[in-house]
């Protein structure tokens, strides 16, 4: 019989603070939808521009990534790299 | 022997009580949660009835038509609302977890994760009830096309919908034909 | 010493549930607010039409208290004639 | 030595349950200042309306608030005169 | 060696109970902002309308605080005049 | 008193689970009635355009409605083919 | 060895309450970045009414901070004047 | 009678992160179905910029997509390929 | 062996605490984004009036930061300068 | 037999504050995404002032940034340089 120890507690919360942490990428999904709607909509009333309007709704896109990357990461580490259970 | 372990002591906590008492604490909770639901058809209808009175001022010859199409619209927004309520009401009228058979902290959960996953609702019901909004406001303004836009809302609505009855089939799944328990 | 009851873990957790169910009140609040603003904005416009326009603004936000009233009647029945309890 | 009885229990969720139900007055702050914004909008546009716009604005609002106050109401229901207490 | 009290329990959901209460504060927070933008860009395009309204986004914020208010009463009551362990 | 097992506990968090799992569904549905709206207003607005408008909706929604997929079927596995119990 | 008292659970749950009431913030954050947002370009629009403008969304602002003060004076509270210790 | 072990808890919570991760999903099912509303007014706008609208819109949306991606990724990691269990 | 002290329920729920406190900062990121977006769309309007253009957003912005610092603070002062522990 | 310790409660219960921090990055994803919209909207129509249009969009970006930084800050904090810990 093998009990609960503090190692098993801090990695089943580490699952769930990867869970927690990925829920972050509710913004960029709702920010990159936007701006794909708004580029959509300016390629159709400027053709012309369509180069200029993708490059500046991709690079936009990309600034808004970061936080959901940031939330990934967190994730990654508490799974793969888990720095907790190394300063029990 | 007193385990020193909190996690363990609480379960055996929990699992002092009677079988039916954790399956009706659970139910409370999830009845709780499931009427969260609710905010949905309040936000999308609310939306609704600020383009139908912009609709009535803008072309009040169309009034009529544009009110029928924001009721119309609206209607189909509560169905998320209706079937969180009907939820509840199950959990806790006609509670069918507790005569099922099986560990007793599966079921609770189950009480509990249909009450999660009926909140879902919120989605369509915004969805919806802004897709009724935006019906009124061209009802209001091309009363001619009236079909046309009615039958475009609806579609889309209908798309719309199609989260919030995955949510309800895996509420009633955990309710009525729970596949954990046979899992144990 | 009176341990706890299995009553009492239900009537704890029905003033959770009762909590949880007022949450909903949050949609009619928003989205009545939004009508109450459109009403305003369209009465300013259109004065000679206030009545129909107040009519659809109150018959739209009637439809949109529907959510928030449930939410309070299934609070109000954990509350007050908890049918849980009565299972037991 | 006084342990944690069932009433305790009831209690201290109850001011759990009290607090979840003051989350509902989110719904009428928003709904409300944007009732506020558009009101002040059309007050600008026609300040010859002014007096019908704002009334409707607070008629709209008075319906936006309901949500808000069914939430308080459980809450001072749960705080000042328990009724599930008295269910034990 | 204290353990822990039907008191103490109370005292501590309180603690929860009063930091829930506040969430409410995030409707006031969106609306009222809402309204000062709106406000902001009315008395923009209506300089001369400046006093209508900003008393128009005055009044529509009052209503707006409400719940707000709300929801710091029932924390402040949870903390300062905690009507739970009384019950007890 | 019934013992808890490991796989109860498993099988308990996977009902929670596959009940978050489904929330993701508040996405598509809002998202999806945006795009019925604005679908539903561009057909009366140009209704020579109506294939056209209701196709690029449907696609739009049809890629809109992945994540809730994504939800529905995370939760079927935690439901159906629960891999958690195996690695026990 | 010194067991978990009441005392120390009240404070337990005092950090989470308090926690709990910054969230309040969010309401705030959101809507006076609209207001900076809708000032900004109404300053392009009228440079001459900048002063207005600015002083319409400022005040605004301020009324908009106010729950997200209330928040951080209930957390300042339970971290600094606890004062359900003291009802203990 | 089998014990709760500590790898039984930390699945258990994996079920609980996998859903939690979810959620993430909520943002692109918002985010792609705002884009598709606008795709298609804009289809219905400029039939003749069908094909580069529709493009923009998908391009868009491909981005749009990946934090509920990422969440999916989490969700599948923690119930196929649970690394926290061999952490223990 | 040494077991749970209140002293360390304190810490743990303080960690909490402060990533709850840390929620909050969603409200200026969606403000200030807002900010820029308007920001960026007014200068492309007037750019001639780009200084002031900038400047106002930059001063909204500067106000809608302030519930995100208290946020910032609260969780600072729970990890660096825990006032909890001290009332034990 | 090892115990659950109130380091490993600490711990664990940090996992979960840093999960819970880095939902901050919702804020910023969705507002600079709204910039990334507008920003190319903007270039679209005014494509001569592309330059200052993008720059005052990254600028506000920037701005908009900061509290989901702050969120990553606290989590790597409590990941990495624990101050809980050494608190005990
Ligand atoms: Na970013
Ligand atoms: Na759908
Ligand atoms: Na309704
Ligand atoms: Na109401
Ligand atoms: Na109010
Ligand atoms: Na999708
Ligand atoms: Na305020
Ligand atoms: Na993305
Ligand atoms: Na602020
Ligand atoms: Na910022």
């Amino acid at each position: 019989m093998e009990p609960i120890t503090g190692k098993a507690l801090i990695l089943a919360c580490s699952a769930i603070g990867a869970g927690l942490a990925m829920i972050a990428g509710i913004g960029p999904g709702i920010g990159q939808g936007f701006a794909a709607g708004k580029g959509a909509e300016s390629v159709g009333r400027q053709p012309e521009a369509q180069g200029d309007i993708v490059r500046t709704m991709l690079l936009g896109c990309a600034v808004a990534e970061s936080t959901g990357i940031y939330g990934l990461v967190i994730a990654l580490i508490l799974l793969f790299a888990n720095p907790l259970v190394r300063l029990l | 022997m007193e385990d020193a372990n909190f996690i363990i002591r609480f379960l055996n906590w929990l699992m002092s009580f009677d079988r039916k008492v954790l399956i009706l604490a659970a139910s409370a909770i999830g009845a709780g949660l499931a009427m969260i639901a609710g905010i949905g058809p309040g936000i999308g209808q609310g939306y609704a009835a600020g383009k139908g009175a912009e609709a009535v001022g803008m072309n009040p010859k169309a009034g009529k038509q544009a009110t029928m199409v924001m009721l119309l619209g609206a209607a189909v927004a509560e169905t998320s609302g209706i079937l969180a309520l009907v939820v509840a009401l199950i959990l806790l009228f006609g509670n069918p977890i507790i005569t099922q058979e099986g560990a007793v902290l599966v079921l609770a959960a189950s009480a509990i994760g249909a009450g999660i996953s009926m909140i879902t609702g919120v989605g369509p019901g915004i969805g919806q009830g802004y897709a009724a909004g935006k019906g009124a406001e061209a009802a209001a303004r091309r009363p001619q096309y009236q079909s046309n836009i009615i039958r475009a809302m609806l579609l889309g609505q209908a798309v719309a919908q199609s989260t919030g009855i995955y949510a309800l089939i895996i509420a009633l799944v955990l309710m009525f034909a729970n596949p954990l328990i046979k899992l144990m």
